[in-house]
């Protein structure tokens, strides 16, 4: 991998939930993208991954940390900068029917984010550029004139995806793309991606639950759990050697689609509670549900050190 | 939260501090004095009272005493109503002003509500009209004409109930209704336009399909995610109907506060002005504070926003 | 085995601005006893209002059922009166909502919202109702559940509210669970977890199950018997087996081939089904897959294709079925 | 089905169809624009176009009544008072002997003016503070939301008073008053539903994409309150109407003897045991006219919501 | 004192008015002889003061004429009678006046009224300190209008107390009306030690001592006033009434709608209004009785800008009302056409009505082929070609505004003048119209005593405070002044209906509308409630059948 294109250290994002209580969504977490690359991010369903990808893109203020973008400190911007920054960095939201305002034409909803960065001259050039853009992504011209509501989910996702490209961005933080998709349509938006990506040397964050798809999609995988990444490396690493606990039983869930296979899968099951971010455990976050934990799990916070060259875990037994 | 409070208290310590303040240049800005009569009196007496009233000094050194009565809670002397003090007056004519404010706004809320569920409910059908045709009575009829008609009608004609008085739970009868028909009208129409959006929801159908019935659906989910805008409304509609409404309180001869908001301007009694203005203030900031606070009770996703912000 | 659910010629439609969106198109299938029917198919093809009109939940206008019957332990559900209709909701038929995000009351805490229908259907006490919440969140996965009994569904992640909404529908021990896409916003682990639940749900009380999913691999997982839906319309039914191994239609062939193996590389792309749906409000006259089907045929524009049985299990509607070669191979189709 | 060739001559049902790729994605519905759409939605509304063209009557009536009845709003006819509607006098006369025919339409015409002036104020002012104050939250919230409260809280009558030393009495001054206070309680109505509208999902996609905070607040969040922002503007019409004939009866605005719907149902009360007339038709008139505005606001509301689609 | 108290509530609360919260301690004893006789009426708020030094309005008048008593009090005609007074005496010059005290006044907390009370009274109402309003009603004492402006000492004044039953009264000119003047509440006594360094005593019914034929025994203020005959009055055998309750309502449509369903006993004189609408109605079924009032309504001109510095012009415009079709048609209860400023209901002398004396009726013709002539040749002295724009100024309220209305349509139908209407609130208005900011402005009077000289010298004396439209005329003014100055009454009545003349026929100082009326009503069976000659109710010895 070349130098740091997008480059994370030690950010944190808490949130004050009443009676004086923090809930650490992310906890100190730091990891580079080089140009060009693709990081998966996986992990629990809250485990933090919405949050960090919004802190990255400073859509929540940082409680502390770093996120820089060649070399730039996105946290330290002012907000005329920040407008700037913007148009590198963009955003695919998880929630393809909460993310479109539904009051709004799909041509006013591209349209705008050309309108912000003041990128179409005229109102003709602008419609134009919109049926471009909706044509990129497989839609068709006449879509412009339509409400959100009177789209499937795919489509919807499709023009999220559309708006977070018309503004020409380097570095784009996908949060689950797909995962309200169907299969075919899924294969359509990650063929688009990646098709995007060697056109225009996109570098993608993608968030996922799809452990396949995330292994399709990526060049490197970082496994988040209780708001910290417990293990980072590249996906056919991670894939063949897991060496954290956590991303062991991840990889033995992933449900095969096929009916012979799955019945004979033999399953690392997780047992025991489920952390609350408010009160982590001690020690180890993962170590009430880890099949391997011992006493010094509680009492000691793994490292998160080179298990092998390349690939990051944080456990005492990795 | 006790910080919370505070901090908020403090904000509301100063709005009115420069409430006083731009109350009092106003009030002295204004033609007239509190002093004048019909009746031209002779220069000398006209010195006496200046004098007497401690209008004869300047203007800032009035404000001084003002504000160092007033940090004593002493509201000072009504200038018309001899020697009557501004505390005793609104203290004095605030418990009734405040029995039929708390009676109509209740009364308000809950016909509101109802009218404005029947409406949605049954949207752009025979119900929905009526509910419309309430309401447009209600916002098109001023209470300068309900009130007396109310009164001609059911006391006079009818004689179902008394003339004017506040003296049995009957007498509130009328005035409520003449004081409610405007908020009961504007309830409604919040009520159905948010409902109408509100029972599109999906966690509509999610209510429905834990096979919850139909009013317990309206009653538990959807009437409280449509409450937010008349919880904004009720912010300033308790403070504006428990101090009074000057017709209401005419034409049923009810001792209340209201009618002196008017009265002391016209009158030019400073020292009423100022009172009654700050009364008024006080309650119109606690109760929008309370409104405030009830946001988070009606979406507690607004809990995070109306105090602490999320670091 | 008795047969919980027997839904027959079932056809829906919503009168919109422009037209009537055909959304259901004369569906029928039946589920049996402790079965677990998946229902796959293109996003608007008409599964979630199938589930809907399971329950009635369709509203109205500007839906409209307009034909068919849905029998439920024998009782035909359609014309039931909406106080019985009630008592079937939420007691005997749970369903499990697609969008957590937007499916839990804003309002009201998670604890509540669980513990109404316990409250409605069994007569428990609030306190009673409370314990049986604590359990269920616990089932489910929730972590701290006495304290997240309390919360608003903001304060859960999507992945949580899911499993909130699971609790829901499973709070009263339903016959019949009725899972619109339960596991999509869930990481594999916890869908893991939820599937096993469901599955000893089934096992242990014989509950039936209707199972609407894209993720081919939790079918394969959890169900008996697949049916495929495009445009309104059944178009492909089996067992899982069947569905897998030997799939006829050409969507559900397209739908098995656009998933990536574990082992594909970036530089291969994946193989989607290229196209939109149909348009509900003008139904194509004939096969609804036609325009993108890599088969189509002249007739298959024209005429709606008959279900073809297979077996005594699997069915399908193509025209493929009838032309004599069955599939003409060529054009890249690599089953 | 445009996107299938068809011309083949082939008899064969079963021969392979050869396809135009282009046409892959196409929607057959026929498209219209937003404002098309929102136009068809409203134009078929009948109780909303009952409540527009009752409007457009009304305005009609306003302008073109005084020019062609035979009386005009000012003469007296003290022989004349108080007499009840006949066939010269529609509406009857008045306590003075005037026209109550003439005085109404003459008053619709004030009346009219005010209302929609207080709406504009409400539009113009009201929601930009409001927005402003909701969606910033915080200090920001704090003090706006103090501001307004002070105003809100300074005795109106005082303002008034003190606005009639600076001013001539008429429709300016009157709009000038309104302005002052006319605008809280929307601003207060759009700082809730702000409140609650800013952590949609939407928002923040848009924020995402640079967008500036007044146009988060404007494009995105304020059409999502348009129920709210309806309701309150069809009540400012007539809070205004009153406010007019409250403050032309301090001697602000119009000044007699041109009359306003207000001031001729104040006027009205006094006899409304004896005269009932006086009161009747300028009271049925504004209601009319807020039974029009309001079905006029629901035909738009419904009309502006794009999934309540009939 | 608790005295009076018990004896009120000793008589039975059988009255069928249920008026709720009136001595709930009633004892059952039927000690059926005495009935109790209720009054009931409203008043439009309430008495700003019930401090005979502080009072300056009708409805402390109304109230404080029951509960104080003065030197002398008035009867219904106007005319003086013995109050605390037994009898007076006049020096020769007319500048002393001594007054005999009966001996058995009492004041309610049993103190015996004497003549040092009112000495007190009388200097403490001049006393700077207590900024009365009315002081100037006690300016005739010698060296009162000195003292108030602290220019002479307290002792100076002249009012003295000779012993506890004898006061002397000595004044700065002769005044043949001071007997009238003492009759006025500036004049009433109140109780030293009540009243020393206590602002406040009269603001609460429990605090306030009084020596009138009734007792304040309730005052919950906004809402109601009840009074109960005073048993330690020295004429308490003309006191009829055994409780008065006053409930504070200020629409006239409520106090009909009171009338109406019988909560109250009477409308009218201050004590509530009957809604204009309804006044002929009920005067033609003889419900309602129409009565004079001693108050002028009028139009202020400004005679210090054009054009109205123009006599002919003021002339013109004056002759162009149509008086009598106003009233018939506007404000309708039959009142007087005015051409002048005296009401008709004030004394003048010889036991006739000043009005009598001189008449006002060819003071003023309403002539319109005149006021046409006039104001051509008017305009033509001024040099104008036609009437400036001109400017009708009038207080807020529903009947001026009519009134308003209705001439200014009168002047552009008789004399094709435009006249443009601006309303204001009544401090504005008071403040713009002694400003001198207007052409016309609408005012009344009412007469604070029953003599002339209150409608002449406070109206068209260029040195008073009230005459705003800044009318002079030396010989008006030395007309007046001499009137002061002259003992005899007939003379001084002379002079000052000379000076009436000169202002009103000759210069058209201002320009008379009507002399009002008040229109009352009662409930059968009441006697002696009655409007008194200033259109203020007077109900103390009142009775009941
Ligand atoms: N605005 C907020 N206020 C308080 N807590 C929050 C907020 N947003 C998120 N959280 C909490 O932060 C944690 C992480 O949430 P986040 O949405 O980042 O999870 P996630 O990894 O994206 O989960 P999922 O896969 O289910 O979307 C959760 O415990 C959630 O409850
Ligand atoms: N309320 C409605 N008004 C109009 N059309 C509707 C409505 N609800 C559903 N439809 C239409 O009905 C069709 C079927 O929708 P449905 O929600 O059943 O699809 P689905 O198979 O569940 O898709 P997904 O996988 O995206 O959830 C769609 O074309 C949709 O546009
Ligand atoms: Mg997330
Ligand atoms: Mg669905």
């Amino acid at each position: 991998m070349s130098e740091a294109f997008v480059e994370i250290q030690g950010l944190r994002k808490y949130f004050n939930v009443g009676k004086n209580r923090v809930l650490k969504a992310v906890n100190d977490i730091s990891f580079t993208i080089a140009k060009g690359e693709t990081l998966g991010l996986v992990g629990e369903s809250g485990c933090g991954k919405s949050t960090a990808g919004r802190t990255i893109t400073r859509l929540y203020e940082p409680t502390s940390g770093r996120v820089s973008l060649s070399g730039v400190d996105v946290t330290k911007l002012s907000k005329s900068q920040l407008k700037a920054y913007r148009r590198r960095m963009q955003m695919i939201f998880q929630d393809p029917y909460a993310s479109l305002n539904p009051r709004m034409t799909i041509l006013d909803i591209i349209g705008e984010a050309l309108d912000i960065h003041g990128l179409a001259p005229s109102r003709a050039h602008r419609k134009r550029r919109v049926e471009e853009l909706l044509e990129l992504v497989g839609l068709n011209a006449e879509h412009a004139s339509r409400y959100p509501h009177e789209f499937s989910g795919g489509q919807r996702q499709r023009i999220g995806i559309t708006r977070a490209l018309a503004v020409e961005p380097e570095f784009i933080v996908c949060d689950e793309p797909i995962s309200a998709l169907d299969v075919s349509i899924q294969a359509q938006i990650i063929n688009l991606l990646i098709d995007l990506q060697k056109r225009m040397g996109f570098t993608y964050l993608f968030i996922a639950h799809d452990l396949s798809m995330v292994k399709y999609m990526s060049d490197r995988v970082a496994v988040m759990y209780l708001g910290k990444i417990v293990e980072l490396a590249r996906s056919e690493d991670l894939y063949d050697r897991p060496h954290h606990p956590y991303t062991k039983a991840l990889l033995s869930a992933i449900p095969v689609p096929d009916p012979d296979l799955e019945e004979r899968k033999e399953r690392i099951v997780l047992s025991g509670d489920l952390p609350s971010p408010v009160n982590p455990p001690s020690g180890c976050p993962f170590r009430t549900r880890c099949p391997i934990a011992t006493g010094r799990c509680a009492e000691e916070e793994p490292a998160f050190r080179e298990v092998r060259p390349g690939q990051w875990a944080s456990c005492h037994y990795a | 939260m006790v910080r919370y409070v505070l901090n908020k208290f403090l904000f509301m310590l100063l709005s009115l501090f420069i409430l006083i303040t731009a109350t009092f240049v106003l009030m002295n800005a204004v033609p007239g004095s509190p002093l004048q009569s019909e009746k031209a009196t002779s220069p000398q007496i006209q010195k006496n009272l200046e004098a007497h009233y401690g209008l004869d000094k300047p203007l800032i050194v009035q404000y001084g005493i003002y504000l160092k009565k007033l940090a004593q809670f002493d509201l000072g002397i009504s200038m018309k109503k001899k020697f009557q003090s501004v505390n005793k007056l609104i203290a004095g004519s605030f418990d009734n002003s405040l029995k039929l404010g708390l009676v109509s706004v209740a009364t308000s809320v809950l016909a509101g509500c109802a009218l404005g569920i029947i409406a949605a409910l049954y949207h752009r059908k025979f119900l929905d009209n009526a509910a419309l045709v309430v309401s447009v009575i209600g916002l098109a009829v001023p209470s300068v004409v309900m009130a007396p008609l109310l009164q001609y009608v059911f006391a006079v004609k009818i004689r179902a109930f008394e003339v004017a008085g506040l003296n049995g739970p009957m007498d509130y009868v009328l005035p409520t209704i003449a004081l409610s028909a405007a908020p009961i009208a504007f309830i409604a129409r919040l009520i159905r336009s948010s409902m109408l959006e509100v029972l599109n929801s999906d966690f509509i159908k999610t209510a429905k399909a834990k096979g919850l019935a139909g009013h317990m659906i309206v009653w538990r989910h959807a009437l409280r995610n449509s409450m937010l805008p008349v919880v904004t409304y009720l912010g300033y509609l308790i403070a504006n109907v428990i101090t009074g409404s000057v017709v209401i309180e005419q034409i049923f001869a009810i001792p209340g506060i209201g009618k002196f908001f008017v009265q002391s301007v016209l009158d030019r009694d400073y020292p009423f002005i100022m009172g009654i203005t700050i009364f008024y203030a006080i309650l119109l900031m606690a109760s929008r504070f309370l409104s405030d606070l009830a946001y988070a009770l009606v979406d507690p996703r607004l809990r995070l926003q109306t105090g602490r912000v999320a670091k | 085995m008795r047969t919980m659910l027997e839904v027959n010629d079932l056809s829906v439609s919503f009168d919109v601005y422009g037209g009537e969106v055909q959304a259901v198109r004369g569906v029928s299938f039946s589920v049996k006893e402790g079965e677990a029917v998946a229902i796959v198919g293109e996003s608007g093809s008409g599964k979630s209002v199938t589930a809907q009109t399971i329950m009635r939940l369709i509203s109205t206008p500007p839906g409209r059922i307009k034909q068919g019957s849905v029998r439920f332990d024998g009782q035909e559900l359609l014309s039931l009166p909406e106080k019985e209709m009630q008592r079937v909701r939420g007691n005997q038929i749970g369903m499990i909502f697609q969008d957590p995000m937007t499916s839990l009351n804003p309002t009201m805490t998670i604890g509540m919202q669980i513990m109404e229908g316990l409250m409605k259907h069994q007569k428990m006490s609030r306190s009673d109702a409370k314990k049986r919440a604590i359990e269920l969140l616990t089932m489910v996965g929730i972590p701290n559940p006495e304290s997240r009994i309390s919360q608003y569904p903001h304060h859960f992640s999507g992945g949580m509210r899911q499993r909130a909404m699971i609790a829901i529908a499973l709070s009263c021990n339903p016959a019949l669970l009725i899972a619109d896409e339960p596991t999509t916003a869930l990481d594999v682990t916890i869908q893991a977890q939820i599937l096993r639940l469901m599955k000893n749900l089934q096992k242990q009380t014989g509950t039936s199950i209707i199972l609407i999913t894209h993720d081919l691999g939790i079918v394969a997982d959890m169900c008996d018997r697949v049916i495929v839906m495009y445009a309104g319309q059944i178009i492909e039914t089996g067992t899982k087996r069947e569905i897998f191994r030997n799939p006829q239609h050409p969507y559900t062939k397209g739908l098995l081939k656009s998933l990536p193996r574990l082992d594909q590389s970036k530089n291969e792309p994946l193989v989607p089904i290229h196209g939109t749906p149909p348009d509900l409000i003008q139904p194509p006259q004939g096969c609804g897959f036609c325009s993108r089907c890599d088969y189509a045929m002249r007739i298959c524009q024209t005429e709606v294709p008959e279900f073809t049985r297979l077996s005594d299990t699997q069915q399908v509607r193509c025209w493929l079925q009838q032309s004599q070669g069955g599939i003409r191979g060529g054009k890249g189709a690599s089953a | 089905m445009a996107d299938l060739e068809t011309p083949r001559a082939t008899a064969d049902p079963f021969a392979p169809l050869q396809r135009d790729p282009s046409g892959a994605e196409r929607i057959q519905r026929r498209s219209r624009t937003a404002w098309q759409d929102v136009r068809y939605r409203l134009t078929t509304n009948k109780l909303a176009m009952t409540g527009f063209w009752l409007l457009i009557l009304l305005v009609l009536m306003a302008f073109f009544a005084p020019l062609v009845w035979p009386f005009d709003h000012y003469t007296n006819d003290l022989q004349l008072n108080n007499q009840p509607p006949d066939s010269t006098h529609w509406f009857g006369t008045d306590d003075l002997g005037r026209d109550l025919f003439a005085r109404t339409w003459k008053g619709a015409q004030i009346s009219l003016f005010v209302g929609v002036a207080a709406a504009l104020i409400d539009l113009v002012i009201g929601i930009v503070y409001g927005g402003i104050m909701g969606y910033y939250g915080g200090k920001v919230d704090e003090v706006m939301n103090r501001f307004a409260e002070i105003l809100y809280s300074i005795p109106y009558l005082l303002v008034v008073i003190l606005l009639l030393v600076f001013m001539e009495p008429s429709l300016t001054t009157i709009i000038v008053a309104m302005s002052i206070t006319g605008w809280i309680n929307m601003a207060w109505i759009v700082r809730g539903q702000m409140m609650q509208l800013k952590n949609q999902e939407f928002a923040l996609a848009s924020k995402a994409l640079g967008a500036s905070s007044m146009r988060i607040i404007f494009r995105h969040l304020v059409p999502n309150a348009m129920g709210p922002i309806l309701v309150t503007l069809t009540l400012s019409v007539p809070s205004a109407i009153f406010t007019e004939a409250f403050l032309s009866f301090l001697g602000l605005g119009v000044q007699s003897p041109v009359a306003s719907w207000g001031t001729m149902i104040n006027d009205g009360v006094q006899s409304m045991s004896i005269y009932p007339w006086r009161l009747f038709f300028p009271a049925l008139f504004l209601s009319l006219t807020i039974f029009a505005f309001n079905v006029f606001g629901d035909g738009l509301r419904d009309a502006f919501d794009p999934k309540l689609k009939k | 004192g608790n005295n009076e108290k018990n004896s009120s509530s000793e008589s039975p609360s059988a009255t069928p008015s249920g008026s709720p919260s009136a001595s709930p301690s009633a004892s059952p004893s039927p000690s059926a002889e005495q009935k109790e006789k209720e009054f009931r009426f409203t008043l439009a708020s309430d008495p700003p003061s019930l401090d005979p030094g502080l009072m300056t309005d009708a409805q402390s008048f109304i109230v404080g004429k029951a509960i104080y008593e003065g030197l002398m009090r008035l009867n219904p005609a106007g005319e003086p009678e013995n109050g605390i007074a037994e009898s007076y005496t006049v020096s020769e010059d007319g500048k002393t006046y001594t007054f005999k005290l009966r001996q058995d006044a009492k004041w309610s907390n049993g103190d015996p009224v004497t003549a040092h009370d009112f000495e007190y009274s009388w200097k403490r109402a001049l006393a700077p300190e207590t900024a009365s309003d009315y002081a100037y009603m006690l300016f005739y004492l010698d060296k009162g209008e000195e003292y108030n402006a602290g220019k002479a000492t307290a002792d100076d004044v002249g009012v003295k107390a000779l012993d506890d039953y004898t006061l002397e009264a000595k004044l700065k000119a002769p005044a043949p009306y001071f007997v009238n003047l003492v009759c006025h509440s500036s004049y009433w006594p109140v109780h030293k030690g009540t009243v020393d360094g206590k602002p406040e005593w009269a603001t609460e019914a429990s605090t306030i001592v009084s020596n009138g034929p009734f007792l304040l025994t309730e005052w919950s203020h906004g809402d109601k006033i009840v009074l109960t005959k005073n048993p330690n009055y020295f004429n308490k055998d003309k006191v009829h009434f055994t409780k008065a309750t006053v409930t504070l309502v200020e629409p006239s449509s409520t106090v009909f709608n009171l009338f109406e369903t019988d909560k109250i006993d009477w409308i009218g004189a201050q004590a509530g209004s009957v809604p204009t609408d309804q006044v002929q109605k009920l005067v033609a079924e003889k419900r309602a009785e129409i009565l004079p009032v001693a108050s002028t309504y009028y139009y202020m001109i400004n005679t210090t800008r054009k054009p109205f510095s123009n006599v002919k012009l003021r002339k013109a415009f004056a002759m162009a009302v149509e008086r009598q079709n106003l009233i018939d048609n506007v404000t309708k209860a039959n009142q007087t056409p005015a051409h002048a400023l005296v009401a008709p209901s004030i004394e003048g002398a010889d036991g006739k009505k000043f009005r009598e004396m001189f008449p006002d009726t060819d003071y003023l013709k309403e002539d319109l082929t005149e006021a046409k002539k006039l104001l051509a040749e008017g305009l033509a002295e001024e040099g104008l070609s036609k009437v400036p724009e001109i400017t009708l100024l009038y207080n807020t309220d529903e009947g001026h505004k009519a009134i308003a209305e209705a001439i200014a349509d009168m002047w552009r139908r008789n004399l094709g003048v435009e006249v443009k209407l601006a309303n204001q609130e009544w401090g504005t208005f008071l403040e713009t119209r002694s400003a001198q900011q207007f052409d016309v402005a609408r005012a009344g009077w009412g007469a604070d005593i029953n003599h002339p000289i209150n409608f002449t010298y406070d109206l068209i004396h260029s040195a008073s405070g009230n005459n705003d439209g800044k009318y002079k005329n030396e010989k008006v003014d030395q007309l007046l002044n001499e009137s002061l100055l002259t003992t005899d009454l007939k003379e001084s009545m002379n002079k000052i209906g000379e000076a009436e003349r000169i202002a009103m026929a000759e210069d058209m100082a201002v320009l008379p509308l009507y002399y009002y009326t008040t229109v009352t009503m009662v409930k059968p069976g009441f006697k002696d409630v009655v409007s008194d000659y200033a259109g203020h109710l007077d109900w103390a010895f009142g009775d009941k059948e």
